[in-house]
């Protein structure tokens, strides 16, 4: 099985994007989990509707709007671009956007499982021993939703591997700059070079493997 | 106003059906709440920790107000320090033993102390999981001393524990208490563990207190006989000891011009000790020079007797000693015992038990 | 036969871009026949993969010869059953705002010109005429920095609205998706092989009496007007 | 706001697809849940990353799989054709199975956290009591795995609904017939038309609101 | 081979350091396992109910083996059918006090008795959240009882409720055991549970049985001696009613030729009660015409004396039967006790328990 040069680049940025987006969606994801899991506020449904969007919309539609948003006539794309004189759209970091805001909802819906299921009877114990919310949360909340963390990491790692549809409208089709895998192969399907597709079908799939059972061992105790 | 350490509890909780509603202060060191299962004294317990709040009313420690509906004060747990026992342990599943002590103050000054006296230092580095039922019971208290709490709150901390356990806890409670000063509110369906403990005992039924006082007292008050049949009726004198033999294995306490001879004790002459006597561990007999094995035959005179159901209580007031005696009907017939009579208390010197300090 | 097993229907695969226009034609057919038309609207690539997987239409219409050609190869499509329907055109389009005019192909090499988006050639039909066009113009080669390749014409164009590129060569018809654009140059049709937008019954069809019939409808002049108001050049 | 009679088609297929796999795909992904959350054993590594496969393979791909799996000249969609004389590919089933399929992760995960956090001693406690593991599994886990198997559904449920890639390539694009909200938007944006596509995210949203907060009511204890 | 409701427990399971090793027959209806914290008893018992298993070894339960490492045989808990009473409860929290008292049996025929005697028939419908920490434990003991078990494991199942309802609960225990045959197992870390209750005890330590024996040979016997440290000695007597006074409150059991007076029981004349009697409660005297309130003076003859540490251990025969006494060295001298001397034995009648049968 011969690997192209342009193929190792799609994997080698699929792997990066994927870690990387995960690094970055954590902080947001938590914060969301956690009002999600256990507050109760006016306006609930909305934030867990507003979560859930990027899986509700299909992710070419993500995309465009991202573009839109992101673009140098956008919102976001347009102040970067003045202010930092950089533009995201066609670059890795554009990747990086797109994959994150798509697998975003499966993070989250992760950690609110993991932290509806911590009981609140362990946080008060453990304010009573002095620690505050914030110290609560680091210490009881956040690992004793481990699991549910867990399984909202293996699910937005995985949709990293697999994303494509907003990936290819805000970062292009770039071969070597932002072609991941999960572009490369949607190529080759198009090209109809079913070859190819089984051959990165299957790194694909080793990729997710060797995630999957690093997690496993990772995870038992 | 008041002492700093003077608890106000004044507040009502419904839970469903059940509704507590208490009202009282708290002046004293180690208070006991006493009640059957069901009585509402974990609820009392958590909504003094913070941990449930009250429907209305006033919460108040010392000069500071924890709680109180009407000015929407409500401290949160973590301010108020109060070291909690829970009934149900609560250890944090995911730390070691070590780190569940040290949850609440990662250099506890008095964790080496309590680590040694609850018998858990073998399994500091085990998880609690992997603790047996009592094992994990004695980890929560530990977790809760090394807070240095403002207040312990303790609900049945001693529940799933074996008496050879207990003796040993007991007295390191009394120890946190004097040395660092720390309140201490201690629930219980035990009342000889109440009585080991408590200046001060509260009798909670169905949500609301019932009675209180000093634990003896609660016991011998004639109004208290409720009380003391659902608990096992004690007596407690504090008294001075004497003298001491270690050898022989006895100690003796004064009491007025007579002599308590009770199991040996290891106290400085002149320090006082509080016992306490069960009501039916107390003879009564007329004649002073008994060849018996009891090693005390005090004399005292009776203040008055009271036919309760098939027995009598006895209230003798020994030098300055109220004791309350239960006899049989026949026994108080047969010595033709009334008032005002002078009679001889036998008591044997195991049957009294030094209660802790 | 089989068409009167079945109710009468008719399964049309057709290029995505030929939505709105075939869905009128579309009604007006079923009005007159009474026989309803089901759509695929993909792009030609997908529905060239689909059909060589199996799938079974009465109909394609591609946006290109390309696809056709290649399942007339694999022996898919009914023979001598192709015609072709329309036809369109190459507009360089820029955004409505731009400063940028363009007057011979020459003028892509401009600095103004960072960024040029075109369809993908291989899996666009629109991309691949575009690359005929510059390799025409000799601009294939050295244009390669400054070429964006959209999966689809929308994206195409959404890269010109969006900013991030300075224009795009699409279908003049593709020029009505978004009133943001403007059309900068008309690239000249000797550049590239006609744009053909061929029709041709498929060969798993049951009802290929019916699909000849449809496609002859298509070749109406009713459906040639619908055809031209929604901007394509119509071949008659 | 006027709504076209296909977009009313596309809303109804929409929801009942989802519906329809949720239903499809809840017994087997709670065995795989099981399997995964409760047992171990050799290859359990495989099966996660067989129940991951759609996620991280682009949906494009899937969809591409899938159809010559089930087109009339693969091996399930031959099979059936030739003994049932029906074809699944380019008909509401076939979007019932791409949909299942692509959300059929999302669920699975949910189970596995859900279940993973039944404490065994209540299992093993129900087994004192006289349950086959069995009976253990059907009023025990399953139900305190309800936080979980919520939180898969509301993924799987929100994935029905945005599901695109798999879709467009085994059941086709086809107004009134395949065409799911997903693909009407698809379809709206293609052809630019903004209006339809913002009308159309506005009722994905809405359905997507309503169908949270009706969850969230629902489980609200 | 066997009576069918033998136990035979012949195993070994470890849990990091900690090891239980067991190897003993349980013959009896009522077998009482005690030790302090962390000895072993809740692996004992999780090993015998199936949700624990051994590592190597052999369980049985009659003719029938749950367990044998040798031959693989590992029979799931659900088909051994022991009802168990785990420590920490594990109430279904998701099922009502009904759902899970029916969990085991749809139609429980004897859990209405267990509903009225245990008191949680207000709480039915309540989920186990919503429930005090004594009223979980008895929706845990219902349960178990409502499932008809073959035989019952109960892991100190009275920790945490007060004495007056242990007094109604233990009660019905006996009743259970002897109405449906349900041998009992029966884990505490109180002695008195395991004298009310069990009719062989075993004292387990550091993962070993160190002694077994009914449950007042084993403190009575010489051998046991850290037993009755551990626990608090008690004498445990069988004997016949011979009448019984309801107006006086007075209940007199026939020890040979002597009577022994204690509390009112309602027991039909001739029938036999186990009673109880701590060592430390029993006075000796010379004389038998003592002027005292004590009810109880009876004759006995010492046996033997045992001197340990700084109390004086008499084994005295009284009839047929052996009482263990405790007493101070000073007494001992002073009455100049020694083996073969005749004395009397001087007992309040409210020091004497009757156990429950
Ligand atoms: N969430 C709730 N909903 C309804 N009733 C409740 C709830 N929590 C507690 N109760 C009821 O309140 C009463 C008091 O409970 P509490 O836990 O305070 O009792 P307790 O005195 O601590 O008893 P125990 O000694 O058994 O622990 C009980 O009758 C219980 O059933
Ligand atoms: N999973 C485990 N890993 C390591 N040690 C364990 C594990 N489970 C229990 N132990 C140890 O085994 C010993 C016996 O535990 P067990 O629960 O049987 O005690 P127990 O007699 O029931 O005590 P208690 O009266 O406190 O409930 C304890 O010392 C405990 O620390
Ligand atoms: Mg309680
Ligand atoms: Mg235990």
């Amino acid at each position: 099985m011969r690997i192209t040069p342009t193929e190792v680049a799609a994997l080698s940025l699929s792997i990066k994007v994927a870690f990387l987006s995960l690094v970055i969606m954590l902080p947001p994801g938590l914060l969301a989990g956690w009002l999600l899991a256990k507050r109760t506020f006016p306006g609930k449904a909305l934030l867990n509707t507003f979560v859930m969007w990027p899986l509700v919309l299909p992710p070419i539609v993500s995309g465009y709007l991202l573009l839109i948003l992101l673009g140098r006539h956008g919102f976001i794309g347009g102040l970067i671009y003045r202010v930092f004189g950089i533009e995201i759209v066609f670059t890795p970091l554009a990747v990086v956007i797109a994959v994150s805001v798509i697998s975003f909802p499966l993070l989250v819906r992760g950690i609110v499982t993991g932290m509806e299921s911590v009981p609140v009877e362990l946080e008060n114990a453990a304010r009573t021993l002095g620690a505050s919310p914030v110290k609560v949360f680091w210490t009881i909340t956040f690992p004793l939703a481990y699991r549910g963390i867990i399984g909202g990491t293996i699910l937005g790692f995985s949709k990293s591997l697999g994303e494509f549809g907003a990936t290819i409208m805000v970062a292009g089709n770039i071969p070597g700059k932002t072609q991941t895998m999960a572009l490369a192969i949607f190529s080759a399907v198009h090209l109809g070079e079913d070859a190819s597709v089984y051959r990165l079908v299957f790194i694909a799939t080793v990729v997710a493997f060797i995630a999957l059972w690093l997690t496993e061992r990772f995870t038992l105790r | 106003m008041g002492d700093s350490t003077n608890i106000r509890l004044n507040f009502r909780k419904s839970l469903g059906s059940f509704s507590l509603e208490v009202n009282c202060t708290l002046r004293t060191k180690v208070s006991a709440f006493l009640g059957v299962s069901g009585s509402g004294k974990s609820t009392l317990l958590n909504c003094i920790s913070g941990t449930l709040t009250p429907d209305e009313g006033e919460i108040a420690f010392g000069d500071e107000v924890l709680y109180a509906s009407a000015s929407g004060i409500n401290l949160p747990p973590e301010k108020r320090r109060f070291g909690y026992v829970f009934q149900e342990g609560y250890l944090f599943p995911h730390l070691t033993v070590a780190q569940n002590i040290r949850y609440g103050q990662p250099n506890p000054r008095k964790s080496t102390d309590a680590i040694t006296v609850l018998e858990i230092g073998e399994f500091l580095q085990q998880y609690p999981k992997e603790l047996s039922g009592g094992q994990r019971q004695r980890v929560a208290i530990a977790r809760a001393l090394a807070m240095e709490p403002r207040m312990l709150l303790m609900d049945e901390p001693l529940a799933s524990l074996d008496s050879a356990l207990k003796d040993r806890i007991i007295p390191y409670l009394h120890h946190v208490k004097e040395v660092f000063e720390t309140p201490i509110l201690y629930v219980t369906h035990a009342f000889s563990e109440a009585m080991a403990l408590a200046d001060e005992a509260f009798l909670i039924a169905d949500g609301a207190i019932m009675a209180s006082g000093e634990p003896h007292q609660l016991l011998t008050a004639p109004s208290a006989m409720p009380i003391a049949q659902m608990t096992g009726v004690e007596n407690i004198l504090f008294l001075p000891v004497t003298a001491s033999d270690k050898a022989r294995g006895l100690t003796a306490l004064e009491i007025g011009d007579q002599s308590l001879i009770i199991p040996y004790i290891d106290v400085e002459v002149d320090e006082v000790v509080p016992v306490a006597i069960r009501a039916e561990d107390i003879m009564i007999s007329l004649d002073p020079n008994l060849a018996i094995s009891a090693r005390n035959i005090l004399l005292g005179k009776i203040q008055c007797l009271d036919v309760k159901g098939d027995r009598t209580w006895l209230s003798i007031l020994v030098e300055w000693h109220h004791l309350a005696v239960k006899i049989t009907h026949e026994a108080r017939e047969q010595l033709q015992l009334r008032e005002d009579l002078e009679v001889y208390c036998v008591i044997k010197a195991s049957a009294i038990n030094r209660l802790w300090d | 036969t089989t068409d009167k097993q079945k109710p009468i229907e008719l399964s049309v695969f057709a290029a995505i871009s030929l939505t709105d226009a075939l869905g009128e034609i579309g009604a007006a057919f079923t009005a007159e026949s009474g026989i309803k038309v089901y759509y695929n609207f993909e792009a030609s690539t997908t529905l060239q993969r689909q059909l060589e997987k199996g799938a079974s239409a009465d109909v394609f219409i591609s946006a290109s010869p390309r696809q056709v050609v290649a399942l007339e190869t694999n022996g898919l499509t009914e023979a001598e059953s192709r015609q072709d329907l329309l036809t369109n055109q190459l507009v360089l389009v820029a955004d409505e705002t731009a400063e940028i005019s363009v007057k011979t192909p020459d003028n892509l090499a401009i600095p103004e010109i960072s960024r040029i988006a075109i369809g993908h050639p291989n899996i666009v039909p629109a991309g691949t005429y575009a690359k005929e066009a510059l390799t025409h113009f000799r601009l294939w080669e050295t244009l390669q920095p400054k070429l964006i390749f959209g999966m689809d014409v929308r994206a195409t164009l959404a890269y010109v609205t969006a900013g991030n590129v300075d224009v795009a060569i699409v279908y003049k018809t593709d020029t009505t998706l978004t009133e943001a654009i403007k059309v900068l140059y008309a690239l000249p049709s000797e550049a590239y092989t006609p744009i053909i937008y061929p029709a041709v019954v498929m060969k798993s069809s049951q009802r290929k009496q019916l699909a000849r019939r449809f496609i002859t409808y298509l070749q109406s002049m009713q459906s040639g007007e619908i055809f031209e108001k929604h901007g394509f050049t119509f071949l008659d």
